[in-house]
């Protein structure tokens, strides 16, 4: 509970304090300090203990509301926290005064508290509050500050993600008006002892549809690249690490609890789905030049391999997901907050407006190499012990042309990390170079302090691969044994 | 049937039948403020019959109350409301029809200031209906 | 070992600082560590000849992968070369790279190198092999384009990380498959399961996969343009790791692999092939090349070639011969870089045709050049006569097509002899030429050749060491024990000597009448350019463009063609699905469930359908609010209608709210304009009917079912005694279900903070302090 | 350009829908209504007074700003889960006191909580209402 | 003296919304009415407002009367197919100056089947009316002026 | 016939057919100020249909939407009025 | 009535979804708003229709005889509604200020965020 109620706290405190920059990012500090102790306390209780419920409001499930934190659930806040804190420390020194004074901070909290609600919740509508909570403080902070690109960006990103909502809320209702409950146990047990009658699959395609728009899977992604970009790097990086994720998460949740009647089918076309998404998406990266772009469309690809996990579904690949997950947020983010970094630096986000920083930038060419390989697969980094996984467990189940894509997409993202590389930091110094004004001492540490510990946390992340592995084993044994989630929410016997 | 049921019965088609007039009005009357003439009254008084149908078929006193406040809401708003239609109405040149004898506000809204002159009436050319 | 391993790393991240502090000993120092690594391998060289050395270290980033490490014959023999070239290499560097600025970025760079290089061939586990693999990749990604600033250097970068990481990523799935068939990425079990995994239905997909990412990173045919290219990259970095280390990684790991995977047809076939095109590709190619290191470049291209024919053969002497090259190899082609470097140093030009008559000015890289050189072309006393030898011997005794086996491995090692002449006689002979800007060479230059040089000369005049040092290789290859017997001279004339004699006056012919060849050897540059490099070159060119076309068919900025795209899946989605796993029928009784529609009620229904057709009809603003209204009014009505008081309450007052808000902010927007063609609104209009239809059907089918709700009735009957409520929607809303509401009214707290800041936030605007508060 | 009429009648509908706004609020956990509808009523009073004379006069009519009224509001919600917490109990739940006071009923933390809504929804629907009305009038400058 | 009428009011309305004019019921209403008027107070500065009783209830039955009288006329033009109505806007001027009279003149005007008020001019000397039947302009005037003017003074004096 | 009967079966019918008529003009127009005016006529008769149903059903609790609906319902044409007098002639 | 409203609500879908294609902005929210509408209405329907039975708990008992409407769905679409109403609030400022800064309802037109062809 704690994980939504500290930045709750604070952000309400700041909204009752409007317009105090000095206050809000104290408050902002404060709180995604408070959620990193919180979030870490939840996940060793969790890891401990087992999957834990509580019953808001002390209303016995599946009549009241219960929140129920499982190890993947308890890892994803924990990742959160993790980005929360980063990306706020890095918006100290990097967000402008108007933004700052019109409620970047409590949004951003905001942000954070739907996202663990949604982590948490073992509720189906529930869960759709917490999403539309996610949504309206990503809506105000994408068109925060208004130009015209944001503002276009804005409109998309508005009107698609709404559609998710529709597809959410008819699914929910079709689910409620077919069994009776919103409860995720409650209807994990009613939807297994469905009869054929019951049209459980074509529901499921309705949940199928709202998660991937949300995960942006193809080819229901267009969103995100469309808007992605718009807002300034403390805004989209945690968009970046974290939104989409709640969508595979919400997607994980779905297809491992409620739907999971005819998995050769509804797992088959997630399979084809990742397949797609991998390839579509790598393709976009190819397209752009702008750096916020390209690792825009890296996420979408990306996400393929999540989701692929998923569509396996086998405690493997399942790992290979939460692995993958964790992972990817870090890399993702530290990306994110680089290409802040070399815009800063280069006074571009454009790779061919850059150039030569890998000789003035040494640090800044190690802290994007580390994450650009990683996200690349390139071991030892993260991202290839969360490839091999997948891999491991595609050729297992003989899926040869998703392990061939899914290969190939890997070479794809790392020519797509090369040429921003080339570009960027290699070759003569870029033109865009002459506008730009030297840092203040505490703006670096802000700013690659906080990229710093994100590149850090990726590299530990691959050293100590094996435990965090062993973590995502017993989370995706947790995710494919409803039983105990069903047990721990509704009690034992049940 | 019940004295009491028959008043309320009485009361219910009343009122039902001044709607439906409100509504026949609007459809029928050849300008704007001929229709909102002919139905924002009957349409008020229909729902203060059925809300006093209601009143007297509950008996009781909170719901008898409540009838009671609904008409005396529709009583203060809805000839606001229907002032102020009318004004925006003739303010954005919704026409007249032609049948009407006089227009004593024609150029008497000053359209910078807002300001509302009071002066000698003047007559106005009918004109036809433009569509919007 | 894994302290040799990380105690490389660690001093690549301190180079850069030790570069700082010492620019002129920087290389010594870091050249002490290889050094140090060397002394430490040849002392434990008895244990690596005998049973061999194994580490576990307790580090497992996923079940099946592990940190061992193992040090056998094989093993050995690759890190010795590796620290010894290496340790010669920093110290050349530090004399090669001084004054220049990140010179400590090349020191940590090369130690990286090694390091990787060192876990590659010391592991014992195919991932962890990986892992190292693919670090020499990024490594020599990095020194290959060390002039990073000259477009050459970023592509030829480029090229052999593409080609090399790509081959990497198909070997890895070849790891992986070899890990599911044969229960183990443990190579020295693999050994054990040679026969399952050889009749595994996924051998020869392995095969291929190996053959990628070994062809690959070895550079043989096609994929052998790479290596030339990288030739841009400093002369340390050629010699080290283009020449005698990293390109050897695809070698090894055929050596490696050998026991388990070799012995089949598959495998003969396919590396023998490989290997002998390669061999007469890039030997034949070098002889054209004017820039001595592109034509070092393409021998080594050819020797790889020859090494990977070797083991393609697998016969015992076959893998002998390679052991013995192998050594040999490493040893005069690192002398013959660090001379290459050292001339170029001295004259400022890598260009045979500007270069004649050295040897008085560089007399000692003289002599480094002709023990290379000789070792190279084959002559008695030095490493590389002996593998000459057996090279012959191993064709000679194959068991088949040994004519033709033979007849092409001459006439690949005739253009060894060439290149020998080439880099001795023909830059170091003769008149000498006068260079503007000469200068002598620091001792490192020609002392860092020297040595391999004479290493050369040392191996063939102790037999003993030599067999030793590649025989423990072998068996390690061969999988079985192998014992090689060398001499310093042979004692009689055998087969192989005369093939030998034979090779050495091809080559000495061949390379005086090269000027006769240039015409054909340029055909065949050209086709070889066309070929394979062409079409990489047309890939990576093409991919962008391809990748912009693509994305903007599905990219193309409108907002409709996307919702088209997802509506569209959706539809297509629960088509197939209805399709291939049976759909829900029709419902039944459908009149009878409609009988009981009352006249009140179905004039709802037309007011909202009207509602809606007005909504979808109107052209202009105002009247598709109020239609919006009348749609809302109506829903509002049903709920009156079906006892949700509450909930018309609610709908009534948003819908108020919400003709207020649609005013004030669209009042000034223009009419609602039509803008889609006849056919757009056409295939919209089916497309979105479809959905609706859908979306009825599945409420009558679900209607249609029992239900029983347990909230439904748990909710009415807790209401009251334990929510202290009668209105049962209330207390769902403040009690049972509290936190939806909180959730929710947080949404409309966030959703007016992003409102007024869309409105009070402009770009442009001046934010002042203390005025913009709501 | 403002009505007399709107004006007059404004004076009095005001404080009925105030009046009426508390009405759904206190009685809406027996009968329709709550703290919502009770919020959006109040919100229709300051917004019909808006309309009828000015944004300023509004907010000064208003006296807080409408972002400390959502904040307060949020407290309330916020703080009414917390006796539950320290308790021992989870989140949310409900406490009601024994004793009825008149009007209001039993005291309850889920009245605090419907209070709070009804602040939240006051505070967010002026916000919007007056900055959508603010920015209108700026445009027309 | 009007605010406590208001005061009143408002906890009558209350208690009668309630559900039981208990003492406690009227009590609360005096509660939430202060509550309400302290808020309302800015908005309403300082009025006058209706103070005789009596003479309301005798305008609001004239005016019952009144209404239902003129809606059948409308129902009658309504309901006939030709259009017999003489519509005109009327220009009436006013004796009453108290802003709270003229509104209630205005809305009771509106109210009235077939007259509808459009504006009060900026000096609140004149008050437009469009009416649908009127035969003759000045005589239109009158019938408001003595009629309901007249009335609504009454009440407010 | 009862008195349910009555509210059912003529009164709401009445109310419908008045709906109807309503929204004819609504579609119609032709003006602006001509479907705010339908559209405030329909929210009286959404008015009427609450008594109607009321007494219909016996449900009283459906008065407290009507009182909502009529301070509410006020706002929302009053707010239309507002802004068409101050929209620009399109 | 649960056959007649689902086709209303099958209406709502198809035409929320066509407003939703057309290419003005207008249009756009109009779509979104009458698919807000349509998933409201099919939650209340799909729960099955009561009718005129609110679920009140009438006074002195303590629970409510059958037949009731289901207080559930009520439940989740008044939230869904409020939440609906500040999605429609912010969607329509947004759309007021795309217009700005585009100069243009037309959705074809606000192109410039994500085609590759148009980078600035
Ligand atoms: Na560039
Ligand atoms: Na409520």
């Amino acid at each position: 509970m704690l994980p939504i109620l500290i930045p709750f706290l604070m952000a309400i405190l700041s909204i009752i304090n409007w317009g105090n920059r000095v206050l809000h990012r104290f408050l902002a500090l404060a709180g995604s300090v408070g959620l990193l102790f919180a979030a870490l306390a939840l996940l060793t209780t969790v890891n401990e203990q087992g999957i834990l419920s509580s019953n808001i409001g002390d209303w016995p499930a599946p009549f009241g509301i219960v929140l129920v934190a499982d190890l993947p659930a308890a890892i994803m806040i924990l990742m959160a926290a993790i980005v929360g804190l980063a990306v706020l420390v890095y918006a100290t020194a990097s967000m402008d005064k108007g933004r700052e004074r019109f409620g970047y901070y409590p949004l951003i909290l905001l942000l954070l508290m739907g996202m663990c609600g949604a982590f948490l919740t073992g509720d189906l509508f529930n869960l759709y509050v917490w999403f539309e909570i996610m949504l309206i403080a990503s809506f105000a902070l994408l068109a925060l500050g208004g130009s015209r690109a944001q503002l276009e960006g804005s409109v998309k990103y508005f009107a698609l993600n709404l559609l998710v909502s529709a597809f959410m809320l008819t699914g929910i209702g079709l689910l409620y008006g077919m069994t009776g409950s919103l409860n995720l146990a409650a209807l994990a047990q009613t939807l297994r002892a469905a009869g054929p009658e019951q049209p459980v699959t074509t529901v499921a395609i309705f949940f199928m549809i709202a998660f991937g728009i949300k995960a942006a899977m193809f080819p229901l992604y267009f969103w995100l690249p469309a808007s992605y970009h718009t807002p300034p790097v403390a805004v989209s990086a945690i968009f970046a690490g974290l939104l989409t994720k709640v969508g595979v998460f919400a997607l994980i949740r779905v297809f491992t609890l409620l739907f999971v009647q005819d998995t050769a089918w509804t797992h088959g076309l997630l399979l084809a789905g990742a397949a797609l998404t991998m390839l579509s998406g790598v393709l976009g990266a190819m397209a752009f030049d702008d750096i916020r772009r390209i690792f825009a469309f890296h996420i979408i690809s990306q996400i393929a391999y999540m989701v692929l996990g998923l569509a396996l579904f086998v405690p493997m690949a399942l790992a290979g997901t939460i692995f993958y997950m964790v992972h990817h947020i870090l890399v993702i983010v530290s990306l994110f907050l680089v290409s802040g970094l070399i815009a800063r630096a280069g006074g571009s986000y454009f790779k061919a407006q850059l150039g030569g920083l890998y000789g003035t930038r040494p640090l800044l060419a190690l802290l994007f190499l580390v994450p650009a390989l990683s996200l690349s697969g390139v071991p030892p980094l993260s991202g290839f012990w969360a490839k091999l996984t997948l891999l491991r467990v595609t050729l297992a189940q003989e899926l040869w042309l998703v392990a061939a894509i899914a290969l190939l997409v890997g070479l794809l993202t790392l020519f797509s990390m090369v040429r921003i590389w080339l570009s960027a930091f290699w070759g003569p110094p870029g033109p865009a170079a002459a506008s730009v004004t030297p840092m203040r001492a505490g703006e670096r540490r802000a700013l690659y302090g906080s990229t710093l510990a994100l590149v850090t946390l990726t590299l530990a992340l691959s050293l100590f691969a094996g435990p965090a592995f062993e973590l995502a084993e017993r989370a995706s044994e947790q995710l494919l044994d409803p039983a105990g989630y069903i047990a721990a929410v509704l009690g034992e016997g049940s | 049937m019940t004295l009491i049921e028959g008043l309320t019965a009485l009361l219910l088609l009343t009122g039902a039948f001044f709607m439906l007039m409100g509504a026949v009005g609007i459809v029928r009357m050849p300008d704007l403020f001929m229709r909102m003439s002919a139905t924002t009254k009957s349409a008020t008084l229909g729902v203060s019959f059925m809300m006093l149908a209601v009143a007297l078929h509950f008996n009781d006193l909170a719901i008898g109350a409540r009838a009671l406040a609904t008409i005396l809401f529709v009583f203060l708003t809805a000839p606001i409301a229907a002032h102020m239609i009318a004004r925006a109405g003739y303010l954005r040149g919704v026409s007249l029809w032609q049948g009407t004898i006089s227009d004593e506000l024609q150029g008497r809204y000053d359209m910078e200031t807002g300001e509302l002159e009071s002066g000698t009436p003047a007559m106005a050319p009918p004109q036809g209906e433009p569509e919007d | 070992m894994l302290n040799a391993v990380l105690a490389a790393f660690v001093l690549a991240f301190a180079a850069p600082l030790v570069a700082r502090h010492m620019p002129r000993q920087v290389g010594t120092i870091a050249a002490l560590l290889p050094a140090g690594i060397f002394v430490w391998l040849l002392n434990q060289a008895e244990m690596a000849l005998g049973p061999g050395v194994v580490e576990r270290w307790p580090w497992s980033p996923l079940p099946g992968v592990a940190l061992t490490f193992r040090l056998d014959g094989l093993s050995l023999l690759m890190a010795l070369i590796i620290s010894g070239v290496g340790a010669l290499i920093l110290f050349y560097a530090g004399a090669y790279m001084h004054g220049q600025a990140q010179a400590g970025r090349l020191y940590a760079l090369l130690l990286a190198f090694m390091a990787s290089m060192l876990g590659l061939v010391l592991a014992d586990n195919l991932i962890a092999l990986f892992v190292f693999w693919e670090l020499t990749s990024i490594t020599s990604f990095l020194l290959i384009g060390w002039h990073f600033q000259e477009e050459r250097s970023r592509a030829a970068a480029l090229q052999a990380l593409i080609v090399t990481g790509g081959g990497g990523l198909a070997l890895l799935a070849g790891f992986v498959l070899i890990g599911l068939v044969g229960g183990t990425w443990e190579i020295a079990e693999l050994s054990a399961q040679a026969g399952t995994l050889q009749d595994s239905v996924v051998y020869l997909p392995i095969l291929l996969l190996l053959w990628l990412g070994a062809a690959s990173k070895s550079a043989q045919f096609p994929f052998h343009f790479w290596l030339p290219g990288a030739m841009v990259a400093p002369t340390p970095v050629s010699a080290y790791l283009h020449s005698a280390t990293m390109v050897k990684a695809g070698v090894y790991l055929l050596a490696r692999l050998s026991p388990a995977l070799g012995g089949t047809s598959e495998w003969s076939l396919l590396f023998m092939v490989t290997g002998l095109v390669t061999l007469l590709l890039g030997g034949w190619l070098s002889l054209k090349q004017n820039d001595m290191k592109r034509m070092l470049a393409y021998s080594t291209v050819s020797s790889l070639g020859l090494l990977v024919t070797l083991l393609g053969l697998g016969t015992k002497l076959a893998t002998e011969a390679a052991a013995l090259y192998l050594l040999a190899h490493a040893l005069f082609k690192g002398a013959l870089f660090m001379v290459a470097g050292a001339i170029d140093h001295a004259t400022g030009t890598r260009d045979l045709r500007r270069l004649r008559g050295l040897a008085g000015a560089l007399p000692t890289s003289a002599l480094a050049a002709g023990l290379a050189g000789l070792s190279m072309a084959g002559l008695p006393l030095l490493a590389g006569f002996a593998a000459k030898e057996f090279i012959y011997e191993a064709a000679l005794f194959s068991g088949g097509g040994v004519w033709i086996l033979t007849l092409l491995l001459l006439a690949g090692n005739v253009a060894f002899v060439v290149v020998a002449q080439q880099m001795t006689l023909r830059i170091f002979a003769g008149a000498s030429l006068s260079f503007e800007s000469f200068h002598a060479p620091a001792i490192p230059l020609w002392l860092a050749a020297l040595v391999p040089g004479a290493l050369g000369l040392a191996l063939g005049l102790l037999p003993d060491v030599t067999a030793t040092l590649a025989g423990a290789a072998a068996r390690a290859i061969y999988g079985a024990p192998v014992t090689i017997h060398l001499f310093v001279l042979p004692g009689s004339v055998t087969p192989m000597l005369l093939l030998s004699a034979l090779t050495i006056a091809a080559g000495i012919l061949l390379y005086r009448r090269r000027v006769q060849l240039e015409p054909w050897l340029n055909w065949l540059d050209q086709g070889a350019r066309l070929g394979p490099e062409g079409a990489f070159q047309r890939l990576v060119e093409g991919l962008p463009h391809f990748a912009a076309r693509v994305t903007a068919l599905q990219q193309n900025g409108r907002l409709r063609s996307y919702v088209l795209w997802i509506v569209g899946t959706w539809l297509l989605l629960l088509g197939l699905t209805w399709a291939l796993r049976g759909g829900p029928g029709l419902p039944a009784n459908l009149l009878v469930r409609l009988s009981d529609l009352r006249f009140h009620e179905l004039i709802l229904v037309l007011v909202i359908l009207a509602g809606l057709a007005s909504v979808m009809l109107a052209n202009t603003l105002m009247t598709l609010i109020v239609s919006l209204g009348v749609v809302g009014i109506g829903t509002a009505i049903v709920f009156i209608l079906f006892g949700a008081p509450d909930l018309a309450m609610t709908q009534f007052s948003i819908e108020t709210l919400g003709v207020i808000l649609f005013v004030l902010v669209l009042y000034r927007l223009p009419g609602v304009v039509r803008l889609s063609p006849r056919r757009t609104v056409l295939r919209d209009s089916i497309l979105t009917g479809l959905a609706g239809a859908v979306i009825t059907l599945m409420i009558l089918i679900i209607t249609d079912l029992p239900l029983v709700s347990p909230l439904k009735t748990w909710f009415a009957g807790a209401s009251e005694p334990l929510g202290h409520g009668h209105n049962v929607v209330n207390v769902i809303l403040v009690d049972f279900r509290a936190i939806d509401t909180l959730g929710e009214i947080t949404v409309l707290g966030i959703a007016a903070i992003g409102i007024f800041a869309l409105l009070k936030l402009r770009p442009g605007r001046k934010v002042a302090e203390g005025k913009d508060g709501p | 350009m403002t009505s007399i009429i709107l004006v007059v009648a404004t004076r009095l509908i005001f404080p009925l829908m105030l009046m009426f706004s508390l009405f759904l609020l206190l009685r809406g956990h027996d009968a329709p209504g709550g703290g919502f509808v009770g919020g959006l009523m109040a919100a229709s009073a300051f917004a019909l007074f808006a309309l009828a004379t000015s944004v300023t006069r509004a907010r000064d009519a208003l006296r807080r700003s409408t972002f400390r009224l959502i904040g307060i509001g949020l407290l309330f919600a916020f703080v009414s889960g917390l006796p539950g917490l320290f308790a021992g109990s989870p989140f949310l739940r409900a406490l009601w006191t024994s004793t009825e006071l008149p009007v209001i009923g039993k005291l309850s933390s889920v009245l605090l909580f419907d209070t709070g809504v009804l602040l939240v929804v006051v505070g967010v629907t002026l916000t919007i209402v007056f900055a959508m009305a603010e920015a209108d009038e700026e445009e027309e400058e | 003296m009007n605010w406590l009428l208001v005061h009143v009011l408002l906890a009558l309305v209350w208690a009668a919304l309630s559900g039981e004019l208990t003492p406690i019921n009227v009590a609360g209403g005096f509660v939430v009415g202060f509550l309400v008027l302290l808020l309302a107070r800015r908005a309403m500065g300082s009025q006058r407002y209706v103070t005789r009783v009596p003479r309301v209830l005798r305008f609001a039955l004239y005016f019952v009367v009144m209404l239902v009288q003129a809606n059948l006329r409308v129902t009658l033009e309504v309901l006939t197919p030709n259009y017999k109505a003489r519509p005109a806007i009327v220009a009436v001027p006013l004796d009453i100056r108290d802003e709270v009279a003229i509104t209630t003149l205005a809305n009771l005007i509106t109210l009235t089947p077939g007259t509808l008020s459009l504006d009060v001019s900026s000096d609140r000397r004149v008050l437009y009316v469009h009416a649908m039947f009127v035969t003759d302009v000045e005589a239109f005037r009158l019938e408001i002026k003595d009629g309901l003017e007249q009335r609504v003074q009454d009440v407010f004096t | 016939m009862t008195l349910h009967d009555l509210a059912l079966y003529l009164v709401l019918p009445l109310l419908g057919i008045a709906l109807l008529l309503a929204l004819w003009r609504l579609l119609r127009g032709p003006r602006t100020p001509d479907r705010v005016v339908a559209l405030d006529l329909m929210v009286t008769l959404g008015l009427g249909t609450i008594a109607g149903y009321a007494i219909a059903t016996d449900q009283a609790a459906l008065l407290d939407v009507a009182l909502v609906l009529a301070l509410i319902s006020f706002l929302g044409t009053t707010a239309f009025a507002y802004y068409l007098q101050r929209r620009p002639e399109a | 009535m649960e056959v007649a409203l689902a086709i209303v609500i099958g209406a709502l879908y198809a035409a929320g979804l066509y407003m939703m294609l057309r290419r003005s902005m207008v249009k756009l929210i109009a779509g979104l708003v009458l698919l807000g509408y349509a998933s409201n209405l099919l939650i209340f329907v799909v729960s099955r229709l009561t009718r005129a039975r609110p679920p009140l708990v009438p006074e002195g008992a303590q629970g409510i005889a059958e037949p009731f409407a289901d207080p559930v769905p009520q439940a989740l679409i008044l939230t869904a509604i409020v939440i609906g109403f500040g999605l429609q609030a912010f969607a329509l400022v947004l759309v007021r200020r795309a217009y700005q800064a585009v100069n243009n309802d037309d959705l074809d037109q606000v192109t410039a965020s994500d085609r590759p062809d148009l980078q600035q």
